[in-house]
């Protein structure tokens, strides 16, 4: 077995998470890379998977109008969500 | 259609003559210019505090703003019959009186025009992945979106 | 407020820049470019004349024009809260893709810039004394009003 | 009584009349100074009276949606007419 051939198949095991704007100051982070836990199929539930990390990661659940995008796609809270994919959590844009 | 997420400045003028250069079929060129308004920040804390915004700093999600302003644009070609968009908006720290936006749409007739730049604004505001962080001499607050924003782009929601 | 008739062409950057400049309340600019098509007259003599434009020559009605435009203007600024017009409307022989009309309205927020710049445009259509006449290899052809100018002019009146 | 006495006296009779496009080319003038009639105290009345003069001034009483200003304001042809007003007759305007 190559190198090449294990990171084939662990990579594919991980959502990239990124965070913008005031939640991004909140958390202290813009991203991380988190191996999909087993059982975390939706956006809420990994939403609530970091929210449950303690402080600051409440912020997550606490915020109103939380905004949710998943491959750069707006989504609602209860879209599916695969390994590979790229989650983004923000507030409600106010650009223009 | 030609969407830009830029630092730099833009030029409405040669970006609005751009959009008919070399026709003879476009009758119309609606544009739309957002600057940064020093008052913003009174208007959103209330009466009690008038603290000035000395500058606006904006970010936005690279790759997503593109995508999102790009369907935006083309959801406007879809609906009316228009021969061109240019979308420029601006990243980075921003001043008072700078520009942040410029919407651009052409046509052989106004109304079409109009119609499509409006609701290209209408859904930038609500779609497009920006948020402005403002600073004032009590230091920075991100801008809280609007529900006025929201009830103009549910103007063009089709039943 | 500021209304011009010329035969000269205008740098429409320029003007839109020239409303917000040296201000931080306007955080809206919107405007509109008209300009000559070479594909008038097929749409008004019908499918069987498809003759386009080669040029286009506009008259109008000195004094009367400034009274009306300024008129327009002046009646968009009872009706929203703006803070400045620009109108530019050319004279003479023009040819296709020639920009003929500039509408520019400043404001702080969108939606009233936006209102207010349609609203002279449709105004202007209909009650500012300006006269198209289009060249074709067929001849010259005056233009005839628009029934959907005055619909759209309709759409402002109050009841 | 001097030359300006007597200019005093009678330019306040007239009435300045304008033509414009189609119309403008269909009567073959731009402008005129009419001593305004006894009896034509309104828009109408002085439209009639031109129309009656013959070809190709019938072209005022034919045209359909003939408009008009007094005094370069729009009026309807019931619109009342002095002595010294400037008046416009034009097809409807298609400017823009």
């Amino acid at each position: 077995m190559t190198v090449s051939n294990v990171l084939c198949f662990f990579l594919p095991m991980n959502v990239k998470i990124l965070f913008f704007a005031g939640l991004r100051e909140a958390l202290g982070t813009a991203s991380e890379s988190l191996a999909l836990p087993a059982g975390v199929v939706t956006v809420g539930a990994l939403r609530d998977q970091l929210a449950a990390r303690g402080e600051p990661w409440v912020a997550l659940a606490n915020m109103k109008n939380l905004r949710v995008a998943v491959n750069q796609q707006m989504v609602g809270l209860d879209a599916p969500l695969k390994a590979g994919d790229e989650v983004a959590f923000f507030p409600p844009v106010t650009g223009g | 259609m030609s969407v830009s997420v830029q630092e730099a400045d833009f030029d409405a003028g040669a970006e609005i003559a751009a959009l008919s250069a070399g026709r003879e079929d476009v009758g119309a060129v609606a544009s739309f210019v957002g600057l940064v308004r020093a008052d913003k920040q009174a208007e959103k804390v209330g009466a009690g505090d008038t603290a000035p915004v000395q500058a606006m700093t904006l970010e936005h999600y690279p790759g997503m703003t593109e995508k999102a302003l790009e369907a935006i644009a083309a959801e406007a070609r879809g609906r009316w019959d228009i021969f061109g968009v240019r979308v420029i908006h601006r990243v980075g720290r921003l001043l008072p009186g700078d520009r942040i936006v410029l919407v651009a749409v052409a046509s052989a007739h106004r109304g079409e025009a109009f119609a499509a730049c409006e609701f290209i604004m209408d859904y930038l505001k609500t779609r497009a992945p920006f948020w402005k962080k403002e600073e004032t001499a009590a230091g920075g607050r991100w801008v809280d979106a609007r529900e006025s924003d929201d009830h103009a782009a549910g103007r063009w929601e089709r039943d």
